[in-house]
């Protein structure tokens, strides 16, 4: 099975990824596709990132991890620009300076986000969630006279494929169980063809079995796209994990392989102190 | 949408198109249908409410005696709901399903404009009772209340006059609709004619609804101190409750600043604690309190009328002259009908011209041949403390009713009669 | 087969077109024929009432139209429709006053009530008022304006669902007040009345309502159809994804905004031209049309018939008038029970309107047979 | 000065000699005469002082004076004396006709019976007279109004008849007395005093009336230090009149706090809420004026908590039967209690009537305090603000010290975690609900005191009260009350120059430019709570 990533994620990144990505300027010399230099964000007196700084690397795939409250969420409001940093930068490649995108702005430069609960359109079929997401001219006029093309029929059926909802395509989607939704969410960042993906607890409520094509599909997608994963499950990070971030409080505690961050001394306290 | 839901809609409107059409036209010999239409909902119904009791206490009688050249009149109530268009869409309902042979009806100026070009084009005839700014003359309506100079300007000149407390200053204060804007328009030349200088003048409006008059009053007070003034009110029923409390409270008394109201009568001031107000006047064409046998004997038909059928405030059964007007109305009507021997609004038209009635007023009033309006007396006013009127001023005998006041430039030309064919 | 075949048939299927089919010998030949053909006292007579009522009805049925699109597909609610319907039927009675000439109750160039207010010359809204096609342009143009300004910045500003319903009311209110000024130029209270003549044609005569009303059918009719090809485009669903998940669809790379942006300018727009087709049907315009209250009815319709279902919409407007019209006679007193009545009743148990009705039942049977 | 005194006092015995008699022709002219007759009979009556005299003009003040052919009565209740010769009638005289006395005659006779009053011994009647001459005396007046000076010890009511004097005196054909007079009424705190000064300053096609210009200048002086007064006043009035308002639109608006602003019901019914409860004041109203009418002034006391609890009752059968079906769906919630509104206005127009209803202010509520010298505030007014600040008191205390208030806040925040900690969230929202209908009826019932109570007197208040709310930023309630004031201030401010028409419009326009800039209100909260 592994061999429809290949072919699914080769087409991706060889055929439709460089050309769009140049046309949208994205300038990832330096290897480096996304920095934040030190990020602070406070609700109502409440320090939610404090001086955070973070840079991802092309086709790297980076787990972040953390207690509760540590800010992993609002990390990710602030890369996808759902909310603004009190202070610090935050750059998506060497130009583009997310501080002044809108949220679709952001998602248009190529950098697609999965909410921690699986937000899809639920009273739209399998098929239309992902249309939608497609990759395209998305101005008003276009999509009013919108009509799928043979090339995107097999993209989004290859996608269906993928993410193993082809027997479920003119289903409404709010009746998927709630694995199938995320697997959708998934599909529908695919579609977007970003260049780094942000997943929230991407496995949550999904069995084994699930959990593991997943790995392996995140594993085939890093280096193609860039990927940070935001995941409780020790034992999935443990499964794809090459570099790991350790969030707390705000900031990043510790950062290196999953085996240096669990000896990591201030890490076990954070995790066991309470 | 799928199919199955188009067709099955289609289907609906189309029952509900169907249950209007059922004819509700009833088969009885020897009936004629008169319509009823004042707004018995929204905002205009504290007014209207009472014109259509009155109006079918007038039917009952008639109908008792035997109704209009053998016939029985029977009532079609309708309720247009304080909504402008549905007054003309009631019209035309009355007129041109149920075929009435008259309607009683409408208050505000803007129904009964809404309405006007309905019953112009269809040839109905309408009775029309309330006090109003003139500027108008149909060949189809009739209108029993009063034009400004039966009702603005003797007021005024009473104000002036030195048992009216000799007034050199005067605030016209309505509310920002066409009839207070007539209104003052006409006294503002008026006054001029009697020499009032232009800043001894201040002319005010509020929006509908107004509730809160602590500023207009503080500028009166301020304003008053100019000189000896009067308050000329046309604000509009439901702003004057708050209106009159304010003027109490911060005691402005009749003696110092009076305020003569225009639309103000017995059943608006049901709502005011009217104490304090004891002074303070209005000018109509009838007074509850007026006391003569043909007012007593409607009081008393009224005050049973309202017991039998149980109206609400039947405990305080009032009279006032928009239902002194409608009144008579309905009786001129049932005379011009019987002069002309016929239902046919073209032959009952100019049977109406000419017709008296003894009015509840104490006079016997009589409809002009020509201008479709009344000939009536002015009396004026004093609220006493049980919300009754004491009349202070009233003219020798009915006076003829000028639509087109001479107090507007142009109307001198304006001929004393509706054109024959309004249609086109 | 070509791309319009194509979009025929993606419209509505054999049966909706049948249907629309029917509708359209009703209102273009069966009315005017029964009003026109047919002498008054035959049964089959239509008489003139009819004819302007649900020419009325079918205005409002536009309207309704208007705001399913914006409400039920885009879940924005519009309490300040009214407004939209007003001032495209002020564009049009601007127009309608000029065609009065000289046969006002002053005999005068000028509408009454200027000539009242001793006003010289036409104030600057007036511009050009006498020309037909300036009418139809600003009966577009207006609402269109409006929508637009308000739009982009209460949708910039994210302003979201009870405060922009409670927003567009204080708009409507505001807007209301302001024509009641007789400084405004609009006729204060008594706005427009008495019109005598469009295009010439004398106004009150059973032609010009008969073609007045097959107008506002063919708007109707028209209005349907645009909206159903609004709805069943990419545009649509994308409409009803950000009703459902806004935040998903911006991350998808949409810019909401505009969309939002789009419909409620269309939506105001065809509410100008229901307007405008409204007025010389009913003979008067004025504020009240703006006053929350009506503005408020308008949703109420679209819920009754059900929202989300351009049919529903149509269907709402007709039952809340035809009922408002039948029992302001029959009940004249209760009628205002009914109507709250059913209100209530249809929120409570008809979620999806009277046209949803029917799949609920089955639903509920089919569960009971599954029980 | 003293001389002066001395002249008029010469001058008052001279017109004084003749009241020996009790002069029955003015008593004649007072009756059957013409309008001036009446006045002058008036003024000889009071010159010649004679308890008689005085009797009929009272009499005719409260309108027993009655005429039966030729005789003139003082009929009280069933006795009647013969006004001339002052034989007591035993028999009623049914047919006797009132006397009607008009403004003009009734101010001459409340001047009049003020004057003779003066004379009384007792302070209160002393002053009370005095109080009422202030409001404009007729100059035949001014000799009792000078002996009364000569007699007076009472310093406050001295300075009273002063002012009255002075009022009278500026017409005073002595210069001397003239100057004097106007010097003493820079310091007049009386509202006619500008007048009377200005008829001095007044000139005819250019030319003074008054030719003496050093007395003009006199009165330039004392008509700049009272039209000084007069601004302050103004300022005042309007500070009050903005505070005035935004009570009553926070009162309005207080209610909605709670049911949209806590619990999210958009509850267009709020307006009939309050309209119910103005309707249980009238209710109660009655039922004093029924069965305890000596106790009137107290039914106000009696019909805050009942038009609480009626609302409230109200409101909770509301919320069980058709709001709670519908949390969630806020949109339905409007259109539902749309419905509900238009059935209860129809249903107070069954029970009541369309016509309005009158609802009396208690004598304590009528009338108001007289600060500086243009300024009245009403007393109801001054009531109701206190009335509002008890009870947001009252509010702040039981939703942030009670156990309920701490459940609605909980229940409010996050339903789900409320019920699964036990809170009965159904009850909760029953009784929040209730406190929210309650105190809108508690608006009714102050509301019912300064407008009028008709069965769409709701209608006018629902669409400021949610201005109110959403101004204040949604679940805000000390947004609400900065909201309501603030707009109370604005739109008098507004007011006073631009007309109130206009001032409404400016306000709603405002309004609609404000939620662009902070979409969530004045108080907004910040943070991952608000999105979605």
């Amino acid at each position: 099975m592994s061999a429809s990533f290949k072919e699914f994620s080769g087409g991706a990144a060889g055929e439709l990824a460089p050309a769009r990505i140049a046309g949208e300027g994205l300038d990832a010399t330096h290897g480096v596709v996304l920095y934040l230099d030190d990020i602070s964000v406070s609700f109502d007196g409440f320090r939610a990132l404090n001086k955070l700084s973070l840079a991802i690397d092309i086709g790297e795939l980076r787990c972040v991890i953390g207690p509760n409250g540590a800010g992993k969420t609002t990390m990710m409001d602030v890369i996808t620009g759902k909310t603004r940093p009190d202070s610090g930068t935050a750059f998506f490649g060497q130009t583009i300076d997310l501080a002044q995108l809108t949220e679709a702005e952001i998602a248009h430069a190529g950098i697609g986000r999965k909410f921690q609960k699986p937000t899809i359109f639920e009273r739209h079929s399998v098929f239309e969630n992902l249309e939608l997401s497609m990759k395209t001219d998305k101005r008003v006029r276009k999509s009013l006279f919108a009509k799928l093309d043979g090339a995107q029929q097999d993209r989004i059926a290859e996608m269906l494929e993928l993410i193993r909802l082809a027997g479920s395509a003119s289903r409404q989607a709010g009746l998927l169980s709630h694995g199938q939704k995320q697997w959708l969410e998934i599909g529908m960042l695919l579609m977007q063809e970003p260049r780094l993906l942000l997943l929230d607890e991407p496995v949550a409520g999904m069995s084994d079995e699930e959990t593991e094509r997943t790995a392996e599909l995140f594993l085939a997608l890093a280096g193609k796209h860039s990927l940070v994963v935001v995941e409780h499950d020790m034992a999935f990070i443990g499964r794809i994990a090459r570099k790991v971030s350790v969030l707390h409080e705000g900031s990043i505690l510790a950062e290196g392989s999953l085996e240096q961050v669990q000896a990591d001394q201030r890490v076990i306290e954070v995790y066991l102190g309470r | 949408m799928n199919r199955r839901n188009f067709v099955r809609a289609i289907g609906l409107s189309a029952a509900i198109t169907a249950c209007f059409a059922s004819p509700f036209a009833y088969a009885q010999a020897k009936t004629v249908k008169v319509g009823i239409m004042h707004s018995l909902s929204g905002t205009m119904a504290i007014s209207e409410t009472v014109l259509k009791d009155v109006a079918l206490m007038a039917i009952d009688e008639i109908n008792a005696k035997g109704g209009v050249m053998g016939a029985k009149i029977q009532p079609v109530v309708v309720d247009p709901a304080s909504n402008w268009p549905l007054f003309a869409e009631k019209a035309r309902q009355l007129l041109s399903q149920d075929k009435v042979a008259v309607t009683f009806g409408c208050w505000t100026s803007v129904s009964r404009k809404s309405v006007l070009p309905v019953f112009e084009e269809l040839n109905g005839l309408l009775f029309y009772p309330v006090q109003y700014e003139g500027e108008e003359l149909s060949k189809n309506v009739f209108y029993t209340g009063a034009a400004p100079n039966q009702q603005a300007i003797p007021a005024v000149e009473y104000l002036i006059s030195k048992d009216g407390g000799g007034a050199k200053r005067f605030v016209l204060l309505g509310t920002d609709y066409v009839y207070p804007r007539t209104t003052n328009k006409i006294l503002r030349a008026f006054l001029k004619s009697k020499g009032i200088a232009e800043k001894d003048i201040d002319e005010k409006y509020t929006p509908f609804g107004h509730a809160d008059y602590q500023t207009i009053v503080a500028d009166i007070k301020k304003f008053s101190a100019g000189g000896k003034t009067a308050v000329i009110s046309t604000i509009n029923g439901d702003s004057n409750v708050p209106f009159y409390k304010e003027l109490g409270n911060q005691g402005l008394k009749a003696t110092n600043v009076p305020v003569v109201a225009f639309s103000v009568g017995e059943e608006e001031l049901r709502g005011v604690d009217t104490k304090p107000l004891v002074g303070h006047l209005a000018a109509w064409n009838y007074f509850m309190s007026v006391k003569n046998p043909a007012n007593d004997e409607f009081r008393k038909k009224w005050a049973a009328y309202a017991k039998a059928k149980k109206l609400p405030g039947a405990d305080k059964p009032l009279t006032n002259d928009p239902m002194e007007a409608t009144y008579i109305g309905i009786y001129m009507w049932k005379q011009a009908v019987e002069k002309a021997k016929t239902f046919d609004v073209e032959k009952v038209i100019p049977a109406v011209g000419g017709q008296t009635f003894t009015a509840p007023s104490g006079f016997s009033v009589k409809m002009d041949e020509k201008n479709h309006h009344l000939h009536k007396p002015v009396l004026i006013g004093e609220v006493k403390a049980d919300g009754q009127f004491n009349v202070v001023w009233k003219t020798k005998g009915p006076i003829k009713a000028q639509p087109w006041s001479p107090f507007i430039a142009g109307n001198d030309k304006k001929k004393d009669a509706p054109d024959g064919k309004t249609k086109i | 087969m070509g791309p319009l075949a194509t979009t025929v048939t993606r419209l509505y299927g054999t049966r909706g077109w049948v249907t629309l089919g029917v509708c359209a010998f009703l209102l273009f030949v069966l009315v005017p024929l029964g009003n026109l053909a047919i002498p008054e006292g035959s049964i089959f007579h239509i008489s003139t009432y009819w004819v302007t009522l649900i020419g009325k009805i079918m205005c409002y049925a536009i309207v309704a139209l208007a705001m399913d699109l914006i409400w039920g597909y885009c879940g924005i609610l519009s309490l300040g429709h009214g407004l939209f319907f007003a001032l495209g039927g002020y564009a049009m009675g601007m127009y309608l006053m000029r065609q009065i000439g000289r046969e006002g109750q002053y005999k005068m160039d000028m509408p009454d009530f200027m000539v009242f207010l001793d006003w010289k010359e036409f104030p600057w809204q007036w511009w050009n008022s006498d020309q037909f096609w300036w009418a139809m342009l600003l009966v577009v143009a207006v609402p269109a304006l409006l929508a637009f300004v308000f739009g982009f910045f209460a949708f910039r500003s994210r302003i979201k669902g009870v405060y922009f319903s409670i927003i567009t009311q204080a708009l409507t209110y505001a807007a209301m007040l302001l024509f009641f000024r007789n400084e405004t130029g609009f006729g204060g209270n008594n706005g427009f009345t008495d019109f005598k003549r469009i295009l010439g044609f004398a106004i009150t005569t059973a032609e010009t309502r008969v073609a007045l009303f097959a107008i506002t059918g063919a708007a109707l009719l028209g209005t349907l159809l645009l909206a159903r090809y609004i709805v069943i485009s990419k545009l649509g669903r994308i409409l009803a994804a950000i009703r459902d998940a806004e935040s998903r669809v911006m991350f998808c790379g949409y810019n909401t905004v505009n969309y939002k942006l789009f419909i409620w300018t269309l939506s105001a727009v065809i509410c100008g031209i229901a307007g405008a087709l409204y007025v010389p049907q009913v003979g008067i315009i004025n504020p009240g049309e703006m006053s929350p209250a009506n503005s408020i009815e308008i949703a109420i319709w679209v819920a009754v018939g059900g929202r989300g279902t351009l049919v529903g919409a149509i269907v709402g407007a007709g039952a809340v008038n035809g009922a408002k019209s039948f029992f302001t006679q029959a009940a004249p007193e209760y009628w205002l029970y009914v109507l709250g009545l059913l209100f209530i009743v249809v929120t409570l148990f008809m979620p999806r309107g009277i046209v949803g009705l029917y799949g609920q039942l089955r639903e509920k049977w089919s569960r009971r047979a599954a029980a | 000065m003293r001389i002066t005194s001395i002249l008029l006092l010469l001058l008052f015995s001279v017109l004084a000699r003749p009241a020996a008699a009790f002069d029955a022709d003015a008593v004649r002219a007072l009756v059957f005469g013409d309008g001036e007759q009446q006045v002058a009979a008036i003024a000889a009556l009071v010159a010649d002082g004679d308890a008689r005299g005085a009797q009929v003009l009272e009499a005719l003040a409260e309108g027993e004076l009655k005429t039966s052919g030729k005789r003139i009565l003082i009929v009280q209740g069933e006795k009647a004396i013969d006004a001339i010769s002052g034989a007591v009638l035993s028999a009623p005289h049914a047919d006797a006709e009132e006397i009607i006395a008009n403004n003009r005659l009734r101010r001459e006779l409340a001047g009049g019976i003020a004057a003779l009053k003066l004379a009384s011994a007792d302070r209160a009647t002393r002053l009370a007279a005095a109080k009422e001459l202030s409001g404009g005396a007729a100059e035949a007046m001014l000799p009792l109004v000078r002996k009364a000076l000569d007699r007076e010890d009472d310093p406050g009511i001295k300075g009273m008849l002063e002012m009255i004097a002075a009022a009278m005196e500026i017409k005073s054909s002595d210069r001397e007395v003239r100057i004097a007079a106007i010097r003493r009424l820079a310091t007049s705190s009386n509202r006619d005093t500008k007048t009377l000064l200005l008829g001095v300053l007044e000139r005819k096609d250019g030319a003074w009336v008054e030719a003496d210009a050093d007395l003009r200048a006199e009165a330039e002086k004392s008509l700049r230090v009272v039209e000084g007064q007069l601004a302050w006043g103004e300022r005042a009035g309007l500070a009050f009149a903005g505070v005035s308002l935004g009570s009553i639109l926070l009162l309005a608006a207080l209610g909605l706090a709670i049911t949209y602003g806590l619990m999210g019901v958009i509850n267009m019914a709020h307006g009939e809420l309050i309209m119910i409860g103005a309707y249980t004041t009238y209710v109660v109203q009655n039922l004093f004026k029924l069965h305890a009418p000596g106790a009137f002034d107290w039914y106000l006391p009696c019909a805050v908590p009942a038009s609480f609890i009626m609302a409230a009752v109200i409101g909770m059968i509301l919320e069980r039967g058709v709001i709670r079906f519908l949390y969630g769906r806020p949109l339905e919630t409007l259109l539902a209690t749309w419905g509900i509104s238009l059935v209860l206005i129809q249903a107070v127009r069954t029970l009541f009537g369309a016509q309005n209803v009158q609802v009396e202010n208690p004598a304590w509520m009528s009338g108001g305090v007289e600060m500086l010298t243009n300024v009245v505030l009403p007393y109801s007014r001054i009531v109701i603000i206190a009335f509002v600040a008890v009870v947001l008191a009252c509010m702040w205390l039981l939703l942030t010290r009670t156990r309920l208030g701490l459940f609605v806040r909980g229940v409010t925040q996050n339903r789900a975690m409320a019920s699964c900690v036990g809170v009965p969230t159904g009850r909760v929202d029953t009784l929040a609900f209730g406190l929210g209908c309650g105190i809108a009826g508690l608006a009714g019932c102050a509301l019912s005191q300064i407008g009028n109570v008709g069965p769409d007197l709701g209608q006018s208040y629902i669409v400021d009260s949610f201005m109110v709310v959403v101004l204040g930023g949604v679940g805000q309630l000390a947004g609400t009350v900065y909201a309501a004031l603030g707009l109370g201030f604005a739109n008098k401010l507004l007011e006073s120059w631009s007309g109130a028409v206009l001032a409404k419009i400016v306000v709603l326009v405002f309004i609609i430019i404000f939620i662009q800039k902070r979409p969530q209100g004045l108080f907004a909260l910040k943070g991952r709570s608000v999105e979605n």
